[in-house]
């Protein structure tokens, strides 16, 4: 997975730091995932590593992890396309319990 | 070079240029955007004007671009990347591509003056109009890509007028009309074949235009992980087509034998919830009058 | 100061003359000076003011003068009476006409020549501008002969240059009665 | 070296924009801007200015045009008139707000309906909120002068704000006079190439017109505001540098001629000050003493400078060739907004004037003049009137 990772950004506190409005690219401030209703997981005894799903995924949340496809969990938004894209039925939608992490 | 070697799903770079953003899940237009920008690579200057795309992905202090990128005026995607063009001719940059992501309004209504005049300089640029057929930013208001019979906050099925009554303006030939060195149509329903249209773009010495059916769950009321397989049903029953425009030629990359039914298409989606038989039969009539303009012309 | 107005329509280049006499002052005799049409849309054939104003010291004052000191007539159909209204009582008129007689209510020193037939003789065409401003030089020596020839050598062609620089001098000679030249 | 040239308001801007060598320039056509526009491709069709021209279909993709370009650090040009700058609107705070520093040349010309194609200022009167920095120029060697040091201007580190320069249409646009242009060597070292990190780029990839909500948008806002105290300075500063190079200077925000002992100013914007310093020469020369305050650039506002007026001014009178319709001109606004924050009471009067190209002569300024010296009935009577108007006004106030 290559992507910006999430900073904690320090906001003006006086005329002096507050900066001109072109900003450096790829901030990330928080996580998304609180769009999540259910999570996908993978079942890696059928998924024949495609890509279907990491083609398909509107966030890029799927990458290529030690144990085979993975997904990153804190921007995961839950929409499921990658579930119902997959034709090995490899990927199932987990309803998430109470808070997300 | 890089693009020598075609890109598939399977070597698609993993460095993600659009990500993070606050769009909503299934979202057929930042699936276009970082499918689109997979193949640009980092590189690249975007210019996004007032949509979902830069309203989800412009706030300070979060900035989800990982490329340079703009976020411009409603009315001039296009003037805005033939500005960035020239600059960068004048400063003799070189391996660079300049983009544009316009939804259907912001290509098809309000943007379409100056993509026109951007087509007639035949500026190096590459314009996608992610197509999810309404202005679905501002809570889904009737565009000119609208189709006929939609439902929209402004065409509503009402007691006397039942959606949209005109129907879906043809953009692809209103590109095609300025003699563009490339244009093409695509869907999110088929991700190789948009991966090979961005990559044809990339490499066109002129100004490209893509036109990516990208489909918005909220906007058509369809469930959020259909996004990618409502976009497929629709190139299947022939509401929407997979073509290009090269070097003066029509070419259709998808022909299909026979069509699915509409109906089972346009039910699905509780936009079109409202439409009686009669109303499906005039898409149906639309899609073949569309589809014998195609066969003759093409 | 002096206040020379061109009269002419759309197309005959008065307002090219008003600007070539503003440069031969400024650039070439030290002068300065302020050229400038009356304003508007650009129609052929329309009725157009010209004027160039000269003086030792800088032009700043843009308002548009009353009255004149010269007055050049690229077009003599445009004449009516009202153009007394633009004179003062020293002032000149100088008019392309063979038919001096018609404007006997033109109270000024009125100077005539034939400037379309000469336009005509040396150009080919009947452009008169050039020809005028040689008229005017010959009444008023407003600028010399000399700088006024090298404006129009920097505002022609060679070619072009050559034939309106005839033209210049045979217009200046017809109104100076031919003996300076 | 340097030399001398007659040319027009349009021509000698034109030519000082070749100068300045912009890398881009992005402009539609409108009357009286045309010549300019006309010019430059001139320059560049012949390869005189080696400069990116963009043919844009309008005047909102012109601005928006060199939105992008500037955001690629280009130095950038665009130049438009009335109905064209309306059309620029909506990109005009975007440049200003991205703090981009384009330079646009403005042809100022009435605005419709009633449709004029002739001068006066209500098209730019209207964006000086656009967060833009606005000059308005006397004659065409400021013209000239003014392309220069906008650029340096807009693009000094300290300001990074777009500049308005602003010709009165036609008057000044289509007039000819001596203009000196300048060696283009001196230029080149008066005006460097423009170098800035405030860009996009490929090693530093930025995102650019972001969005800023309610919890720090007022903050964004307020530096942009605060930056503007700066620019009287950095003004004084490059005309000082200009007039040491090139042996011309026009003071900084505002102009005082012969305003000192003077017991009537007048307020000027613009071509109209020549005819004004003219009458004020002629009535000084009977005695009387008047001056007249040329009021350069409107943003930032000469306040210093118009309280900076001697005690002897008893009254002062303001040329405004705009109208801000049921209420005043916006000039004198700005002026008696100035005199209100230096707690100074001096009776003004308003005076509309060149509305849609309407000829002001030396006469009727010679007799503003004289009604302003009698600050009493400045004072006690009406605030807003309207100079030369064709009609019979004694019908008027008994009809």
């Amino acid at each position: 997975m290559n992507r910006p990772s999430t900073v904690r950004y320090q906001y003006p506190k006086a005329l002096s730091e507050i900066p001109l409005p072109i900003a450096q690219a790829g901030v990330l401030i928080d996580i998304n995932s609180g769009f999540r209703t259910s999570r996908p997981v993978f079942d890696h005894e059928k998924c024949v590593g495609c890509m279907s799903c990491y083609a398909v995924c509107p966030e890029g949340t799927i990458y290529r992890g030690e144990s085979g496809l993975q997904v990153d969990y804190d921007f995961c938004k839950g929409c499921g396309i990658c579930a119902k894209e997959c034709r090995f039925k490899a990927i199932s939608m987990v309803p998430e319990e109470g808070e997300n992490e | 070079m890089a693009e020598n070697k075609k890109m598939t799903l399977n070597n698609l770079p993993e460095e993600e240029l659009f990500f993070g953003h606050k769009a909503c899940p299934g979202c057929g237009g930042s699936l276009t955007l970082r499918l689109v920008m997979k193949v640009l690579g980092p590189n690249t200057f975007v210019v996004v004007p007032a949509n979902c795309m830069s309203a989800v992905s412009f706030y300070y202090p979060a900035m989800n671009f990982g490329c340079n990128a703009l976020a411009s005026a409603f009315p001039c995607t296009a003037a805005t990347m033939s500005g960035i063009e020239a600059a960068a001719r004048a400063k003799k940059l070189e391996d660079y591509t300049v983009v544009g992501f316009a939804g259907d309004g912001g290509t098809a209504d309000i943007g379409l003056q100056a993509l026109s005049g951007a087509i007639d300089r035949n500026d190096r640029i590459i314009y996608i109009c992610y197509d999810n057929e309404a202005y679905m930013n501002t809570g889904v208001q009737e565009s000119g890509l609208t189709p006929f019979g939609a439902k929209t906050t402004t065409s509503p099925a009402g007691k006397v007028q039942h959606g949209k009554l005109t129907h879906k303006k043809n953009l692809f030939d209103i590109i095609t009309a300025h003699g563009i060195p490339y244009a093409a149509t695509a869907s999110v329903g088929y991700p190789q074949d948009l991966i090979n249209k961005v990559a044809k773009a990339k490499a066109c010495q002129g100004t490209s235009f893509l036109h990516i059916m990208a489909p918005c769950p909220t906007g058509w009321s369809v469930p959020i992980d259909s996004t990618v397989s409502v976009a497929k049903e629709a190139v299947e029953c022939g509401l929407w087509y997979l073509a290009e425009y090269e070097n003066g030629e029509y070419k259709l990359n998808k022909d299909p034998k026979e069509f699915t039914p509409v109906g089972d298409y346009i039910r699905k989606q509780g936009r079109f919830k409202h439409l009686n038989e009669d109303e499906i039969r005039e898409i149906e009539r639309q899609r073949d009058a569309t589809w014998v303009r195609i066969h003759e012309k093409w | 100061m002096l206040d020379i107005r061109w009269y002419g329509r759309g197309g005959q280049g008065a307002f090219t003359a008003a600007r070539l006499l503003g440069r031969a002052a400024s650039v070439y005799e030290g002068k300065y000076a302020m050229a400038y049409p009356s304003f508007g849309p650009e129609r052929r054939g329309a009725p157009v003011w010209s004027f160039t104003r000269i003086d030792d010291r800088k032009v700043i004052d843009r308002a548009q003068p009353e009255k004149c000191d010269c007055l050049i007539v690229l077009d003599e159909t445009l004449v009516t009476e009202k153009v007394n209204e633009v004179l003062k009582p020293e002032s000149v008129v100088i008019m392309n006409t063979v038919k001096p007689e018609k404007y006997g209510f033109i109270q000024n020193r009125l100077v005539t020549l034939d400037a379309t037939g000469m336009a005509l003789q040396f150009l080919g065409r009947p452009i008169t501008n050039v020809a005028m401003l040689g008229a005017l030089l010959g009444v008023t020596d407003i600028v010399t002969l000399d700088h006024a020839d090298q404006v129009v050598k920097d505002n022609f062609p060679t070619k072009l240059y050559e034939k309106n620089s005839a033209l210049l001098k045979a217009a200046y000679a017809s109104v100076r009665g031919g003996s300076e030249e | 070296m340097s030399k001398k040239e007659f040319m027009s308001g349009d021509e000698a801007f034109a030519f000082g924009v070749k100068l300045a060598k912009p890398e881009v320039i992005a402009a539609y056509p409108i009357t009286p801007q045309t010549i300019v526009v006309e010019r430059l491709s001139d320059y560049v069709a012949d390869g005189d200015l080696d400069s990116q021209y963009i043919h844009v279909e309008s005047e909102h993709s012109a601005i928006m045009a060199a939105l992008g370009s500037s955001a690629m650090g280009a130095r950038t040009f665009t130049a438009t008139s009335s109905q064209g700058l309306l059309y620029m609107a909506e990109g005009l705070p975007y440049v200003s707000g991205s703090r981009f520093p384009v330079v646009m040349m403005n042809a100022n010309r009435a605005t419709a309906v009633p449709w004029s194609i002739y001068n006066d200022h209500n098209d730019s009167m209207m964006f000086l909120n656009s967060g833009w920095i606005q000059v308005y120029v006397e004659d065409a060697q400021e013209a000239l002068d003014m392309a220069i040091q906008a650029f340096r201007l807009a693009e000094d580190p300290r300001v990074m704000t777009p500049v308005m320069v602003n010709l009165d249409g036609f008057v000044l646009t289509h007039t000819y006079e001596l203009v000196e242009i300048p060696d283009q060597e001196l230029v080149d070292r008066f005006l460097p190439p423009y170098q800035t990190e405030h860009k996009m780029s490929l090693d530093a990839p930025k995102s650019v017109c972001i969005g800023v909500g309610p919890e720090y948008h007022m903050e964004f806002r307020y530096r942009q505001h605060h930056d503007f105290d700066h620019f009287p300075d950095v003004i004084r500063e490059i005309d000082s540098e200009y007039r040491e190079k090139f042996g011309r200077g026009y003071g900084v925000l505002s102009e005082q001629y012969r305003c000192e002992d003077a017991e009537a100013v007048l307020m000027t914007v613009g071509s109209i000050t020549g005819s004004v310093r003219e009458v004020v020469d002629d009535l000084r020369a009977e005695g009387i003493r008047v001056g007249v305050m040329k009021l350069r650039y409107l943003r930032p506002f000469p306040t210093e400078d118009i309280l900076s007026l001697p005690e002897s001014v008893k009254a002062i009178g303001v040329l405004d060739k705009n109208l801000s319709y049921g209420y005043e001109g916006t000039v004198y606004t700005n002026v008696n907004s100035a005199l209100s924050r230096g707690n100074r009471r001096i009776p003004t009067k308003d005076y509309i004037c060149g509305l849609g190209g309407r000829n002001i002569s030396k006469e009727n300024i010679r007799q503003i003049y004289l009604e302003l010296l009698n600050p009493a009935a400045i004072q006690e009577g009406e605030k807003v009137s309207f100079v030369n108007l064709h009609l019979d006004q004694e019908v008027d106030k008994n009809g």
